[in-house]
Formats: C-alpha cells, structure tokens, sequence
C-alpha cells in the first residue's frame, strides 16, 4: 500500500484535498496533506520533518529547499495564486479597492506580509492603489492566509485581502460574503511551486502524485478553485 | 534598529492581566476552597477548562464571542461603544480568560494549606472574615499568591495563540513580544529573532532571579530549625 | 444596685456526638454560669472540655440544643440561630496556642486590639507575660511556655465580657504560673468577666476557681466548689510518693 | 467521520508527560524548597524560564536543537539512533521542557508548606530522607502535587504551539487533538471543530470533576472545624 | 560484671547563642549522663531546656563545642562532625507533638515500628494510652491530651537507648499522668533506658527523677537529687494558697 505525507500552504486547503481525492481513485494509496504556512513548512523540511512533496505558496521557498540539496525533482509551477477583497459587511465590487476608505470599514485583515506570501502581495497591491498609508491603521495581520480568512469570516475585521482559492471554496462560500478580484497587474505574481523532497527517496508514488497533478484532472481542480496557469 | 514597543506592551499586559486575575482570582478560590454547596465542583471544573482548549482554538472562539457581527460583541458596540476585537483591552479580556486556572488553582491550594485554627483564631478576636482574610489567610499563603502571580504573568508573556488571534497582531496596539519573535522567525531573521528572544529571556531571567531572592528571604527556613 | 449573684451571663443546654476514646460521647450538658462568676471545667483527657469551649466559641456547631449569652441568643437549633464566632464578644485561649506565625509577638497582640483601646495596653501585657525583648519575634522562634504566654496576653487584650481558657498556664513553670494565675483573678476581679477556664492542674483549680464542673465522658458529674468536687486525694499520695521514695 | 487517533496521541501525550514531569520535579522540588547552597535562585530562575518563552519559538530553538542537522541532534541519531524531531517521542520531550515550571512551582511551594517539626519527628525517628519524602512529606502536600500534575496535564492537551513546530502534524503520529481541532478551524470545517472541541472539553470536564471530586473527599475539612 | 554508675552515656559540651526573653542567651553548658540514668531538666520557662534536646537530637546545630553519645562522636564542631539525626538512636517527644497528620493513631506508631519488632508493640502501647477505640482516626480530631498521649507512644515504639521527654504528661489529668509516669518509669528500668525529661512540675520530677539540672538563662545552675535542687518551698505555699482562700 503506498503511502506520501505532503505539506501544503494553507491557501492549497481545498484544492488539494479535491486533487487527493480524484488521484487515489486512479491511483489507490494513502495521501496526508498536512497544510500550514509556507515558512513553517520550510523550516520543518528543512530539519528532516518526513513530507515527501512541498507545496508552497510561494515558489522561493522550494527554491531554497533545492539550493540546500533537499529535493529529488524540479520545482514544478502548478499555477498562479490571486488575491481577493473579501467582506460582509461592504460589497467591494462596486467600488473595487476604494470601498476600504469607506468609513465603515474599521479594520482591514491581511496576512503578515513579514513571512506570508499573500500578505506580500497584498501589501504590494495597497501600494499600487496608493492606500498603504490611509488605511495603514486598519490593517490587521493574520499569521498566514487561512487565519486571515478567519478574521473576516468572523467579522471581526470588516473586510480583509485573502486567496482567491479561499473565496471560492465552499466553506467560505456559505459564509455571505462578496469579494473584488484584485487585478493581477498591482501586485508581483503569486508562483505557486512543489517540489518532491529528499524524504521521498524510491516513493514513486510521490512521483504519481506530482506527475497527477500536471495532468488534465488536475489542472480543472485548480482552475476551479482560481489557480490560473502561468 | 530595534523596536522597542513590543516589550511595553507585553509588559503592560502581563503586569494588567496578573493584576485583574489576582482581585479576581482571591475571592472565587475563597469560595471554593472553603463553601461546602454540593455544585462547588461544577464550577471548579469550569475555571479549569481554558486550560486544555488550545489558544489558538480557544482564540478563535473569543473572535468569534466579541465579533461586533455576533451578539455578545454587538451589544457591547451597541451600548458601551466597545470592540474588543484587535485593541489592547480585547487581549487583556482573552488573557484574563486563558490564564484563569494558573491563577485560581495554586491560591485555592494555598487557602487549604493554611491551618484552620488560624482562622478560628482571628474569628473568637471579632475579627470580620474580611480582616482574617487579608491580615491572616494571605499573609500566611505567600508561597501560594506567587506561584500563582509568576505562573500567571510568565504565562502572559509567552502568550501567543490567543493573542494572534484576538489582536491581530497590529504594531504598538496588540503585536507583543511573542508575536514579534514569532515574526522574525517565520521571516527566517534569525538574528533579530535572536536578538528578541536573549533579551526577554535576559529580562525574564532577572525579574525570576529577583522575584525567587525577595521570595526566599520571606520563607527563610526559621533559624530554629537547621 | 443589682443583685450580682442572681445575673446569670450564660445559659448552656446542648447536646454533641463526639468521637470518644471509648466509643461515641455523647456530650451533654445543661449549666448557668452567673455573671463575674470563675468556673472551671476539670475532667480526664478527651472528656470534652475543648469542645465546650468551642462550642461556647461558636466554632464547633451543637447537635441540638441552645446557648444564650448576656440574653442574647448565640445558638438555638429550633429556631436555626447560629451565631458567628466573630459576633459573639468573646476571648479565647486555645489549648494550641493558634499564634498568627506571619506577626511578630506583638503583631499578635496589636491584632486583637480595637479601635478606641491604647496601644500603652500592649506594652502593659508585653510585661507581664515578660516578653518585651521579644516582641519583634515571630511565634516559630519562641519556646512553648513563650507562645503559650503570648496566646493568653492576646485573648486579655480586648477585655471581653467572657474569657474561655484552655489549659492556659500548662506549660509554664511555677513561678510564672503563679503570677498569671493572680494576674487572671486581678483583671477577672476588677472587670467582673466571667471566666471559664480548662486545667487540669488541681491547685491551679483550687486557687481560681469558685466553682467546678468535673467533666467526665461528655457529661457533668459533679458541680460546686473545688474544695467539695475535686479528688483531692490526688494531691497528697501524689507528693508524698516523690518525697518518700 | 471522526478521527479518534488524536484523542488518543493527546491522551498519552498527556499522561507521559506528566509521568516524566512528576518524577524529575519532585527531587528538583525537593532540592530546590529545602537546599541552601547560594546558586539555587539562579537554577530556579532557569527553571522557569520556558514559560516566557512563546510556544512556537521554544519549539523553533527545540526544533534547532533536536534537528539531526545540528551538533546535537546530530549526536542523538549517531549514537542512539534516536530522532526527536516529527516524532511522538520529541513531542514528550519539547512538551516536558514547556511545562517543568508548571511542575516543578506548585511541588516547590508545597514543600515549603509542610511544617518543618514533621520532618524533625520523622528525622528522630531513624527514618531516611527518602522515607521521610514519601510518608510524611509527599502525603502532607497532596493538594499542591495535584496542582502541580493537573495543570501539567491540562496544558499539555491544550500546548498547541510548540507541538505544531516539533511535530509537524502528522496523522497518527504527532497530530495531537488541539493541531486537529486547529486544522479543521483554518479550514472553516466550524461544524467539525466544534464537534472536536465539544468532546475535548466534556471529557476534560469529567476528568477535572472526578478529580476535584476525590481532591475534595481527600481535604474534607476536618469535621473539628464546622 | 560493670560499674554501672561509672558508665557515661552522654557527653555534652556546647555552646549556643539564643534569643533569650531577657536579650541574648549563652546557652553553655557541660554535662555528663551516665548511663540508664533518669535526668531531668527544669527550670523556667524560655531558659533553655527544649534547646538542649534538640541539639542532642541533631535538630539545632550547637555554636560550639562536642557531644558524645555511648562512645559515638554526635557532634565536634573542631572535627566538624555533626551526625544526622536519623543515625543519633533516641526517642523524642516534642512539646509541640508533632503528629503526622496524614497517619491514623495506628499508622503514627507504625510508622516508628522497626523491621524487626513485633506488630503486637503497637497493640500494647495503644492500649497503654487508653486510645485503641480512636486508633483509625487522624490526629486532627484528637484532644490535646490525646495528641500528647500518641506522642509518646510513638517515641517509646522503638525502645531506643536515649529518651529525650519534652513536658511528655503537661496536658494530661492527674490519674493519666501516674499511670504514664509509672509507665515510663517501668520501662525506663526495664531496659535501662538513659532518660532526659524537660517537665516543671514538681510533683512529677521528685517521683520520676534521681538527678535534676536546673536551668536558667542558658546555665545549668544547680545540678543534684532533685529534694536537694529543687525550689520546694513553691510546693506548699502553692495548695495552702488555695486552700485557704
Ligand atoms: N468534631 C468532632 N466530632 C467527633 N468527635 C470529636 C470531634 N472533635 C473532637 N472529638 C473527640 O471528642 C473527644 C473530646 O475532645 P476534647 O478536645 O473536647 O477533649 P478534652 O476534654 O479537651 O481533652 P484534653 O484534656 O485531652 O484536651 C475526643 O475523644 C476527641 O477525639
Ligand atoms: N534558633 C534559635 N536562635 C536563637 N534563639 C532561639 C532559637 N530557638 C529558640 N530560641 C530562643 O531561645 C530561648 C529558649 O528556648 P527553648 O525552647 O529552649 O526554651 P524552653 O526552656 O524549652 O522554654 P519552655 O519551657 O517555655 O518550653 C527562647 O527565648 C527562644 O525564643
Ligand atoms: O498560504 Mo500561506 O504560506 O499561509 O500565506
Ligand atoms: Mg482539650
Ligand atoms: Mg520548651
């Protein structure tokens, strides 16, 4: 019975788990997804943590595992991440980014653009709109993509920059909000990369899995969930 | 260039939230150490129970709890203009919540541990049970009073999850110390993470070396016995 | 002017299970104790004579029964009164001394004082008990006979209307028993305080007390004059024994 | 579909933890409540240091220190062939650095509470100091020893952090019930966490109701006293 | 055959500051006991008396100065050897009790039970104490005079050759003290046992002692047959006093 343990980036949550699910019908196995921020994954991965593939939401941190000689494969590109302005409270998409000036938008959540690749972007996508420094005191940080979400689904922030793949995923759906894709020309591009890791040496089956997940399957599952291709 | 806020903040909160613990904390492990009603339990369980939630679940709950979109946080919006949500009262409530047993536990045990002819002793004096409690229950369970403050405070000041969640994480409002290292590491600035950390650590170490001197004194094994 | 003897100050008729050294006790008693009067409750060890006390105290709850004081009721089971030891104006020397061990000698005193006593009264009983040197120790340090002197300075200094006393003197040498002993008749003489002490020490009786209740197996067996109840015979085969051998 | 591997890990987490705890902070206790030598307050101190730290950081450095890339980790697998790190076995270990002070703070302050003279009576009477420890001293601090093994074991259910980094999540191995009920948060399965949570929090109530229940019998005051 | 009389049991010559009720006490003192002596201390209370059984149980160190006990050095602070007080072979009873408070009546004197010794000791003491319907009950709920009941028994389990008493009868009533002192004294031939007693009463030290140290202020001031030493003349005065009140 083959098995893998594959560390994810948070924004992957969902996608993934569809992805898994089609494979082991083609392919019968066990397959672990283990899903947290990209930088904690990297450290873990980094110290013999046994994940066999990486997925990480941002494609330097497989970059590095490959210059430290921790990988088996090349770092596959499986799409582009998107960032999205979610709310409850305000429907963005009339007025796009200006609706955070709005004066009932009290606290606005992104993740922590110190380490979380999402948070980079939208941090990046406030500059291009040349909101960084009006909305600079409504900004509050989530610790990587997924706790961001919570921020807004909660209501706690009244409105909050997370991944697309989020907005879309059922969860957040029945959740009532509405989200402004923000343009792909503010912010640098989200290269969402796996590599298949040293801990993986003679599974095959990680190498079905990541060879899966370049396939026609696979690529619909993304793209469902906003993964576009580069 | 190092930041200097996240200390203050973590300072201010850990000094606040012992402080609130201990008023609280005082007459609720009273109550249990010395009321004989039969649903005693019941409570004592309940203020144990922050305990085995983890803090980021249990943070998630209080997000959820003081969300101006839910009821309890709305009517706290509504009628006293409050959100507690991502400002500095918001984490002294969630840690208030989080360090509630650190607090209780060891000062009931130290109500238990003082001889009851103490108290006998200061009732036949007409003394009040508010007298007897500050001028001999307390002073005859210091041992108890400073684990339960140095827990409590220690524990505030490695406090993350809650924190994270509830604050927000937004610089000089609610990024305390712990976020912050927690930051740098995740950023892989190993150093300044460093940096951080041997300073708390520094700091923390002192306040313990000081803490456990004052401590020692005030239990100096009496001289008769050696 | 009042007739003093025909005053009675307590009212005593309880009843109390006790764990006895041979079986259940049932503790049983039905006294008046006059006003100003000095009575002493003498019995063999484990009679009950603590819990007298303690419930006197309030601090050992009867089974059944009533207590009044000074015509107030301090405990009526029929009627659920129960009254807190902190209200009834009482002080107690307990048979364990039960010193505050985080105040100093005088701490322990300054404790028991009120608001409009002087503080001059705790220098007063820091002499007599022959303490003042030590007056900034706490209890751990001093010898038995020490904190038994301060456990009895610091029920003397609220000057209260009733004066419960364990063995208050037991561990002390004779000298400094007899000088409590007068200083106790002095205070108990002067402030008409009714008194009911525990000892077991037959001259200490004999000298105190007006009256004595000889407690044995939770009830009162015999009641009335030192000289009439106590087993005097004790005394003299007792001395003569040492002195003859 | 509910995964009950967690409980589980969490479970045995829990106990082996405070197992191992209980039995290095007695004698640490010990010497630290009645030695007399001057360094103590410095080992105290460092005692109580890994509560400031935040979890996630102590479980960075953990992780660090117990890598096999690094000196130490390293000397581990070489010669013991042992690997702490993404183990249960290095989960035991990060989470009895994490809560020593838990421990090893209420056994201190409990020793300090037993009057000296039973020592002395038990000295006198020809018995050992282990003697003395376990049936004069030990039986006389009950309530500060189940403080001490209650808070231990309830933090370590709810230690969240440290876990996270050390262990990495793995199912049936390191992923314990507060990394579960976290997951299932992140990815807004609320119905799911709830579920979770709601079992941990009855089972940890009925835990701490039969303990306070039996630590309650065991202090009953005594009845001299009413 | 030996000289029983020549035989020294005990060896003490020390030093130790105190905390004295009159300032500074210079405990000094300087004494030999022979062996299957009965000796006992008196004197005021704070003079001294509980310090010197400590520092012969290895409880409180001396300043200075050596104590032998049966040809063992206990203590020589020039040779810096202080031996521990679990290997110091006595039996003490402590003014204060010191009961185990986890342990039955039955579990205290258990617990002072040796390997080697029958089960059957604990039955007799118990019974000797009068308390064997009260043996499964903690000390918490004993009388005082129970308590100190229980504390001698536990010291006299292990028939060791030393005995240090600390006012071992002060709680108890005339007819319970005879029959403990008769006991002691039983016991003491019997296994000629080297008694040291700290009690103020006189009656008491005339019967059970051959020797008296008097002890003031930390020096031993009169040391001989207690009807020689001692102050008798507190005897009479004391029952007449109240006799002819
Ligand atoms: N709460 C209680 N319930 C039942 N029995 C008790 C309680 N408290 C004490 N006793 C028992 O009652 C008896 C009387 O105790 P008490 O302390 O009144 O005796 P005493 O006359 O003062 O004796 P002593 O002279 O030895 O001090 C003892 O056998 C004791 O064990
Ligand atoms: N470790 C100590 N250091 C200094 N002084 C002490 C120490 N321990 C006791 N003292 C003091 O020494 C004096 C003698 O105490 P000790 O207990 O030996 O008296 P005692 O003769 O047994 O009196 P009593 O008859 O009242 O029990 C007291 O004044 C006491 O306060
Ligand atoms: O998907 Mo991330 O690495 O949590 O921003
Ligand atoms: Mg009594
Ligand atoms: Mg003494």
């Amino acid at each position: 019975q083959p098995k893998i343990l594959i560390a994810a980036a948070s924004d992957l949550k969902f996608a993934l788990d569809s992805v898994a699910a089609t494979f082991k019908k083609t392919h019968p196995g066990t397959v672990d997804i283990t899903y947290g921020s990209s930088g904690k994954l990297f450290e873990q991965i980094s110290n013999s943590a046994p994940f066999d593939i990486f997925f990480s939401a941002d494609i330097t941190y497989p970059q590095q595992l490959k210059q430290k000689k921790l990988t088996l494969s090349e770092i596959y590109i499986y799409g582009k991440g998107r960032i999205v302005l979610w709310s409850k409270k305000i429907d963005p998409e009339k007025e796009g980014m200006n609706t955070l000036l709005s004066p009932s938008i009290l606290k606005i959540a992104i993740a922590n653009p110190q380490h979380a690749p999402y948070g980079k972007r939208a941090e990046e996508a406030l500059a291009y709109y040349k909101l960084t420094e009006r909305v600079k005191s409504k900004l509050v940080f989530g610790e990587n993509i997924s706790q961001t979400a919570q921020f807004v689904t909660t209501g706690a922030a009244d409105a909050g920059i997370v991944a697309l793949s989020l907005a879309l995923s059922p969860n957040m759906k029945k959740e009532n909000g509405t989200y402004f894709l923000i343009p792909e020309e503010s912010h640098k591009p989200l290269e969402q990369g796996a590599v298949i890791t040293k801990h993986a040496l003679g599974n095959a089956y990680a190498k079905a899995f990541l060879d899966y997940m370049n396939g026609a399957t696979a690529n619909a599952i993304l793209l469902h969930f906003g993964f576009t291709k580069p | 260039m190092l930041d200097l806020s996240p200390f203050y903040l973590t300072l201010k909160l850990a000094t606040v939230t012992t402080a609130i613990l201990f008023v609280i904390s005082v007459p609720v492990a009273y109550g249990l150490a010395f009321a004989r009603w039969r649903g005693k339990v019941i409570v004592e369980s309940i203020v144990g129970l922050p305990l085995v939630l983890p803090p980021s679940v249990l943070g998630f709950y209080l997000l959820l709890a003081l969300s101006p979109l839910n009821a309890f946080g709305h009517f706290l919006e509504k009628y006293f203009d409050l959100r507690l949500v991502f400002t500095f009262p918001g984490l002294v409530v969630a840690s208030v919540i989080y360090s509630l047993p650190f607090m209780i536990q060891p000062i009931q045990n130290g109500f238990r541990s003082v001889p009851v002819a103490l108290k006998e002793a200061a009732y036949t004096l007409g003394k009040s049970r508010f007298t007897t409690l500050t001028k001999v229950l307390l002073p005859n369970m210091k041992g108890a009073l400073l684990t339960g403050c140095m827990l409590t405070f220690a524990h505030t000041i490695g406090e993350f999850g809650v924190v994270l969640m509830v604050g927000g994480n937004i610089p000089h409002e609610t990024r305390v110390i712990s976020v912050t290292i927690y930051d740098e590491v995740e950023a892989m600035n190993y150093h300044q993470a460093n940096v951080y950390a041997s300073i708390l650590l520094v700091f923390s170490f002192l306040v313990l070396i000081s803490v456990y001197l004052v401590n020692n004194r005030a239990f100096k094994v009496d001289p008769y016995h050696d | 002017m009042h007739l003093k003897l025909t005053r009675i100050m307590i009212e005593l008729a309880i009843t109390r299970k006790l764990h006895g050294a041979g079986g259940a006790i049932n503790l049983n008693l039905d006294v008046r104790i006059g006003t100003g009067d000095f009575v002493t409750v003498y019995g063999p060890s484990g009679a009950g004579k603590t819990s007298v006390l303690r419930m006197l105290a309030g601090l050992l709850t009867p089974n059944d029964g009533r207590i009044v004081c000074d015509r107030q009721i301090w405990f009526d089971k029929s009627k659920d009164i129960n009254l807190r030891p902190q209200f009834r104006n009482l002080g107690m020397v307990f048979q364990e001394y039960s010193l505050f061990p985080n105040m100093t000698v005088q701490g322990n005193l300054e404790f028991a004082l009120q608001k409009d006593q002087p503080k001059s009264r705790i220098d007063e009983l820091l002499q007599l008990i022959e303490l003042e040197q030590l007056r900034d120790k706490k209890p751990a340090l001093l010898s038995g006979g020490q904190k038994q002197r301060v456990a009895l300075a610091r029920a003397l200094v609220r000057q209260p209307n009733l004066l419960l006393l364990d063995e208050p003197l037991s561990a002390l040498d004779t000298a400094m028993q007899i000088k409590l002993q007068d200083y106790i008749l002095r205070v108990h003489r002067q402030y008409n305080l009714t008194t009911l002490m525990v000892s077991h020490d037959l001259n200490e009786v004999i000298k105190m007390s007006k009256r004595v209740l000889i407690l044995e197996d939770g009830i009162i067996k015999k009641d009335g004059p030192p000289l009439e109840v106590l087993p005097l015979d004790n005394l003299k085969p007792f001395i003569t024994g040492g002195l003859s051998r």
